[in-house]
């Protein structure tokens, strides 16, 4: 009963700060629902009882990915609307209504129900974290050590990228010189 | 014995050769003279070879080398010397000898004087080897050869229209023609397993007659195109155009007796099919009456014994169709020698009257042109078979075959064409030598040829006159290889009545032609007299309007037909088609390029459209896998 | 060295023209004629080597490139590709020599050895994929001398040429996967071998399939109607030399592919279709006559005079016995010589004149006089003249097929009238009649480069007419190594009454030499 | 209704993914677009833990801490060449983006 009271309240809260952030035009609130939204996505994760993830799930996305997100939003003008020049609704509404369909009809159909068999099965007497630790620690130990080198390389890139020309700042700077810089770009003939 | 046979056979072809070296240089006596002499050689060889056959009865078959050698088929270059053989490589190699020196005169004066010699070489080595050999292929290519060499001759004036068309013409005939006979030969071949004549007619007699009958017909339509037989026939006339040289040659004595051979040659074959043979000999009286019609309005000397010619070789299928090979090989010997003297006469006369042929332009040639006169005159009543010449041996006893057989039609047909023949020869001498000198009118001063043209000219002449006195040696040597049926009629009387009945009612048709066109106010037809508009000389002027027939319906049919091919099938059908479908692809990717628009956003959408397909595709398959059972039950129900 | 003749044939021209980059452009000209006289005189040499009494491969050599699939490099010559391969090796050796005045000589060399590779490469395969390989970078090099040195629609024409063909030989690509699966569902091994191939018998719903997969590729090459349309395009716009070898040893490849795949694996198959394809193989000899007969350009004259051969080829290849195959075989030998030289005469004509149209000439016989002789003669061997090559090939052709059917030979026959009638139409155009055109009255007659390519092929022309014997008999004692082979596959009752088996010719045979 | 089954969650996360979708499709945004990519990651990641949780397996979440640090990559990269774009052009707006036309 508990459970169905969550699942329904988050599930409402879920769609409807996603479907706020997707629909918005101010790119602020768009960050703020998605954070919201994403701390709702925890509370599934609590539901299930993957308690790890969703301490995970907050930790990454609320704190790291929406801080990140906040801080390169400081980089662009937020205030400037995007020109948002619409094509048809309709055609982008039922494609994503057909293919959410479809995936329903997929992952619902008896037939991938019936065929999965567990391999890791949960461990009895054992907390999440510690049924986690263990499997990712023996199981999945070169995929999460390559996935940690690839976090480093994915934050090298993007001190690199994003680090360039950080003396500069183009709010602070008036039109001509950031023309003039364009200009000196161009004839560098810098990638990116 | 075999080193005359090599040198009957090849002396010819050292003779092209060396003419052709002289090919593209200028005019020199030497190309000329030389394969006249090397022909000479050849000649004697022959005659050589024709004492042994004749006295010993012995036959000579070499075989030189393998010319094709698969699977079961075995083709040797092989050639044979028999009565048959021999009979015909005299006919071969006197005529040409006198008509390579009759044509060191008649081509004096022309540019291609080397390339001539060559090519006439060329086709009497052809012809050897197509008398020669001892098989259907070596047959063929004989046959072929003389078909190119007649090709070459006809067309050796290549500057003029006329003669290459009718090069070409007579190339394509007989080319129609030739692929009969190639099937003929297949049939040979594959029902008797050789193409060797001696073991394929003795294969024969245990052949089913259909298969004969097929193969009769096929080899009979090779005949046909090289005989010029109906509806074969429009090329000969038209390969006047040729030198008359090669005329006197080719069109008269030779290549166009190829088809009689062929008969004769296979006549163990057609005396299995008597229908076959009766087909035969019935074409052949019909063209023989049908050429010899259109000869008697024909205002061009040479056509007219170009169609003289066809009516006899029409004379010779009729013998060679009702069993007599003998008399048909008779005739055609005989046929070569009076029928080549007077083409080499009319050369002389065209030489005189510089390349008239119109006889109407000419008369009074006697006084000037005493020899050629002489010869003409000599040839043509051998022609009308007037005793003692050889026509009258060897026509009358075509006649007496007919008769014996008791096919009375085809005898009437023939006595009635005996008649119109002598009235058309006749004719023809009457107009060039008798009667006015209307050529004065035209301002020509005609000359007599040169000496040694009419020295040449006159074995033939001897020819003429006494070739039936070897009947009777001439029959007891074939018929060791030919049937030996005589002909006799039963009743003395009606032999007698029948023979001197023949000889009156042609000397009046003769008497008649005399009377016609010797009188002085014969004058050159211009198209206005009754005669000239009356239905029958229209007719016969235009040949039956066949030609016509052939250009209008035949041979501009083809050319549209091709024409309307390659325009509107290959280009606006098949390629269209090919580049219609190049065009589906080309035109879809100018289509799509579209959605490669660069915009990151269209492409997004792109790509989800592309995830929905592709999950829809996942549902049909993975539905369909599930159900599979239950669709095979609904499609089988439906009968699919 | 003669254990890898074979290899050494194929590479030596490809080495050579990779070693050509490096020559001098003045020297080239001497250089690739060097090397191509070499490879030809390597071919003789593998001729001269070769046993003709033997008939199954020789001088064969396998080297394993992918064991796990089967695939290998394995070459093998036997009577039938061995003619073609020295044909392929003198028409290269030829057409270098005679190369006239052309921009970028030196790659047009270099072009034409890396042909020379893949096509002596194309039928000494004997392994599927190393002969699809060939089979497909043969089109580059074509495409190259097309797309270069090619006429005004040059780039239509290439990738015309290039499209069509790799298209048919795709499903060829499929058929070949399929066939190994076959193989390997059969055998529980991989294999590409055509030999080993041989050996398998095929149920005859998978032959029939195979049969048409293979059938497309093949016939596209051929050309066979309505596939043929690329051919003129092509020939219209290549150099003189491209039309020469692509109608010289190109076009055989399809019809060399036919007995080396379609006839042996598929016997059934082949029985199945023989109708079929003769029909369509008359369609091609009757209908291209005719439209050559309507064109107005010599090259494209000799050009559908070619499909129109190349229907009689196919129509030998048919009979399925042995006096079709081997005059089949003969008659691509035969048709390479003879258009190919054609190609050359028309190249003569137009490096004087520059333009193809018949109707520019006309009384040529009198200026170039040796010119007409030549072209005279290649006009009846083409023709199907007795004593020259082609009537050799045409003769044993359709007297092979008659056997299977009258009627369709009668009709097939009509290429010797047809091919006739256009053959001397065109000649009549051009050599005969007075000079119309006066730039035509000082044209020089043939020189002597050009008759040092021509010259050989009059001889070999002739030669092979009175005497096939030395070619004929190789390929005789090779296809009937091939026609006994399908008579034991044929598993249809029809099929083993219309392939002959050998007992029967043996004993035959063998009577007559007794007699 | 009351008792929630693996599907309720296979639903949800499908109707978030469509909501994510129409937020790629629709957005012209760079950054927008963004936020749209991280609405399917966990749109997925929910279906990832409803699975492992019904099934009793662990390798959903596994799949899930995965897909969250391929998450977190791709934003610092992502973010990085944003500003980049951001300092050469002055916008963020994704139709300005067509140097790939073809």
């Amino acid at each position: 009963m508990f459970e169905a009271v969550a699942f329904y309240l988050f599930a409402f809260l879920t769609i409807s700060m996603f479907y706020v952030a997707v629909t918005t035009s101010q790119a602020l609130y768009a960050l703020s629902s998605l954070a919201a939204g994403m701390i709702f996505i925890s509370a599934f994760f609590f539901i299930l009882g993957a308690d790890f993830l969703g301490a995970v799930q907050i930790v990454v996305y609320s704190g790291a990915v929406m801080a990140l997100y906040a801080f390169g939003m400081m980089f662009f003008d937020t205030t400037r609307d995007v020109k948002e020049k619409q094509g048809n609704k309709a055609i982008i509404l039922g494609l994503s209504v057909i293919s959410a369909l479809l995936i329903v009809v997929i992952v619902a159909a008896p037939i991938v129900g019936s065929n999965i068999e567990a391999l890791y099965p949960v461990t009895e007497g054992a907390g999440n974290t510690q049924e986690v630790g263990m499997i990712l620690f023996t199981k999945y130990l070169v995929p999460f050590e390559v996935a940690a080198v690839m976090l480093l390389v994915a934050m090298i890139a993007g001190i690199v990228l994003a680090g360039k020309k950080m003396d500069l700042s183009l709010t602070l700077m008036n039109e001509q010189e950031i023309l003039r810089m364009r200009e000196e770009d161009k004839n560098k003939k810098v990638l990116s | 014995m075999e080193l005359f046979l090599y040198t009957a056979l090849f002396s010819p072809l050292v003779g092209s050769l060396f003419a052709a070296l002289f090919g593209a240089s200028p005019k020199t006596k030497i190309a000329g003279i030389v394969p006249s002499i090397l022909l000479g050689v050849s000649f004697l060889s022959s005659l050589v070879l024709l004492v042994l056959v004749m006295v010993t009865g012995h036959t000579i078959h070499v075989e030189m080398m393998t010319w094709m050698a698969v699977g079961d088929l075995y083709i040797p270059f092989g050639f044979v010397v028999d009565q048959v053989s021999v009979t015909m490589m005299i006919v071969v190699t006197l005529v040409s000898t006198v008509v390579h020196v009759y044509a060191i005169g008649y081509m004096d004066h022309d540019k291609g004087f080397n390339r001539f010699f060559s090519w006439l070489s060329a086709f009497v080595f052809s012809m050897m080897v197509l008398v020669m050999s001892d098989n259907f292929a070596g047959l063929f290519i004989g046959w072929e050869g003389v078909g190119l060499c007649s090709w070459g001759l006809i067309g050796f004036w290549y500057h003029k229209e006329s003669a290459t068309w009718a090069a070409n013409e007579a190339f394509i005939m007989n080319r129609i023609a030739d692929l009969g006979m190639l099937i003929g030969i297949f049939l040979v071949y594959w029902n008797t397993g050789t193409l060797q004549y001696a073991e394929a007619f003795a294969a024969m007699p245990s052949l089913d007659t259909a298969v004969l009958t097929w193969m009769g017909i096929f080899l009979f339509i090779g005949a046909m195109g090289k005989s010029a037989q109906f509806p074969l026939h429009t090329w000969l006339a038209d390969a006047m155009e040729g030198p008359t040289p090669v005329s006197a040659l080719i069109h008269a004595a030779t290549m166009v007796t190829a088809g009689v051979y062929l008969v004769i040659r296979a006549n163990p074959l057609y005396d299995l099919i008597p229908n076959v043979g009766l087909f035969i000999a019935s074409l052949g009286a019909f063209v023989a009456l049908f050429a010899a019609s259109m000869a008697l309005v024909n205002r061009d000397m040479k056509r007219v014994i170009a169609y003289s010619t066809l009516s006899q070789l029409g004379y010779m299928f009729a013998a060679a169709g009702l069993g007599a090979y003998w008399v048909a090989l008779f005739h055609l010997m005989a046929h070569a020698f009076f029928k080549a003297l007077l083409f080499l006469g009319a050369g002389n006369v065209m030489h005189a009257m510089h390349n008239e042929l119109d006889p109407f332009k000419m008369g009074g040639l006697g006084k000037v042109m005493k020899g050629t006169f002489i010869m003409m005159t000599v040839a043509s009543v051998a022609l009308a078979g007037i005793f003692p010449l050889a026509g009258f041996f060897s026509k009358d006893l075509i006649l007496e075959v007919a008769f014996v057989e008791h096919h009375f039609i085809i005898y009437t047909v023939l006595l009635f064409t005996a008649g119109l023949t002598a009235f058309y020869s006749f004719r023809l001498v009457a107009l060039i030598f008798h009667g006015e000198d209307r050529y004065k009118h035209f301002g020509i001063h005609p000359h007599e040829a040169y000496k040694f043209m009419l020295v040449a000219m006159s074995p033939l002449m001897l020819l003429a006159i006494i070739a039936g006195a070897f009947k009777m040696g001439y029959f007891n040597m074939v018929t060791d290889l030919l049937p030996a049926t005589e002909y006799h009629v039963h009743s003395a009387t009606t032999y007698w009545i029948m023979t001197i009945g023949t000889q009156l009612f042609v000397i009046a048709a003769i008497v008649f032609a005399y009377k016609k066109y010797t009188s002085k106010d014969i004058k050159v037809p211009d198209g206005t007299s009754k005669m000239e508009n009356s239905f029958g000389y229209k007719l016969l002027i235009n040949q039956y309007y066949i030609p016509y027939f052939y250009e209008n319906y035949i041979v501009k049919a083809y050319r549209e037909l091709s024409e309307i091919f390659w325009t509107k099938i290959d280009q606006k059908i098949v390629d269209a088609t090919v580049d219609g479908i190049a065009n589906v692809f080309y035109q879809t990717g100018e289509k799509t390029r579209v959605m490669q628009s660069g915009n990151l956003s269209t492409m997004l959408k792109w790509m989800v459209a592309g995830t929905v397909v592709l999950l829809s595709l996942a549902v049909v398959f993975g539905l369909a896998a599930r159900y599979s059972g239950e669709i095979k039950t609904f499609l089988s129900a439906l009968g699919v | 060295m003669l254990d890898h003749i074979l290899s050494i044939l194929i590479f030596f021209p490809a080495i050579a023209a990779m070693l050509g980059f490096v020559v001098n452009k003045d020297s080239m000209r001497s250089y690739g004629i060097a090397v191509a006289t070499i490879e030809f005189f390597l071919a003789l040499w593998l001729w001269f080597a070769f046993d003709s009494n033997a008939s199954g491969m020789q001088f064969m050599e396998t080297i394993a490139l992918v064991p796990t699939f089967g695939i290998n490099y394995i070459v093998g010559v036997d009577g039938i590709s061995l003619f073609i391969i020295i044909l392929a090796a003198f028409f290269t050796m030829i057409g270098i020599a005679s190369l006239g005045e052309t921009k970028d000589i030196k790659n047009m060399i270099i072009t034409l050895l890396f042909l020379q590779m893949t096509m002596v490469g194309v039928f000494a395969a004997l392994d599927a994929i190393v002969f699809y390989i060939f089979w497909e970078l043969s089109l580059v090099p074509m495409l190259y001398i097309i797309g270069a040195w090619g006429g005004p629609l040059r780039i239509y024409a290439s990738v015309k040429f290039f499209l069509y063909t790799f298209t048919g030989s795709l499903v060829m690509l499929v058929g070949m996967l399929f066939m190994a699966y076959f193989y390997y569902q059969a055998t529980g091994q991989w294999s590409f071998s055509i030999l080993e191939w041989y050996r398998l018998i095929l149920p005859e719903s998978f032959q029939t399939w195979l049969f048409v997969a293979f059938f497309i590729g093949f016939a596209i090459k051929v050309p066979m109607f309505p596939f043929h349309t690329w051919l003129p395009y092509a020939h219209g716009q290549a150099p003189t030399i491209g039309s020469v070898i692509l109608a010289a040893i190109l076009l055989k490849m399809g019809t060399y592919a036919f007995i080396r795949f379609s006839l042996p694996l598929f016997p059934d198959a082949s029985v199945y279709f023989m109708f079929p394809i003769a029909i369509l193989a008359i369609i091609m000899i009757i209908y291209t006559a005719m439209v050559a007969y309507a064109q107005k350009d010599i090259k494209q004259v000799v050009a559908y005079s070619s499909v129109s051969h190349m229907g009689v080829i196919i129509l030998g290849t048919f009979a399925l016995n042995v006096e079709g195959i081997s005059g089949s075989i003969f008659l691509m030998i035969a048709h390479g010589v003879v258009s190919g030289a054609l190609f050359f005469l028309v190249g003569v004509i137009y490096d004087r004149r520059h333009t193809k149209l018949m109707s520019e000439f006309g009384g040529l016989a009198s200026v170039m006089p040796r010119y007409a002789t030549i072209f005279g003669l290649m006009l009846m061997a083409s023709v199907g003249l007795p004593l020259t090559i082609n009537f050799v090939g045409e003769f044993l052709s359709l007297l092979g097929f008659y056997k299977q059917s009258h009627i369709l030979t009668l009709l097939a026959g009509m290429a010797i009238i047809v091919g006739a009638i256009y053959m001397l139409a065109a000649y009549k155009k051009m050599f005969f009649g007075v000079i119309t055109n006066e730039e035509n009255r000082n044209l020089p007659d043939v020189n002597k480069r050009e008759m040092l390519a021509l010259i050989p092929l009059a001889i070999i022309t002739v030669w092979l007419g009175i005497y096939p014997k030395p070619v004929l008999g190789t390929i005789n004692t090779s296809v009937e190594g091939v026609v006994q082979l399908m008579h034991e596959k044929a598993i249809s009752q029809e099929a083993k009454e219309r392939i002959p088996s050998l007992d029967i010719i043996i004993k035959r045979t063998s009577a007559k030499e007794a007699h | 209704m009351m008792e929630i089954g693996l599907n309720h969650y296979l639903v949800l996360s499908t109707i978030l993914f469509a909501i994510g979708l129409v937020g790629v499709m629709r957005r012209k945004n760079l950054l927008m677009l963004f936020f749209a990519t991280e609405i399917l990651l966990n749109s997925v990641n929910i279906s990832f833990a409803a699975i492992s949780h019904y099934y009793g397996d662990l390798t959903g979440q596994m799949f899930a801490f995965f897909v969250i640090a391929i998450a977190a990559s791709e934003v610092a990269v992502g973010l990085g060449l944003l500003i980049v774009w951001h300092k050469k052009h002055n916008n963020i707006d994704l139709d300005s983006m067509s140097t790939m036309r073809g």
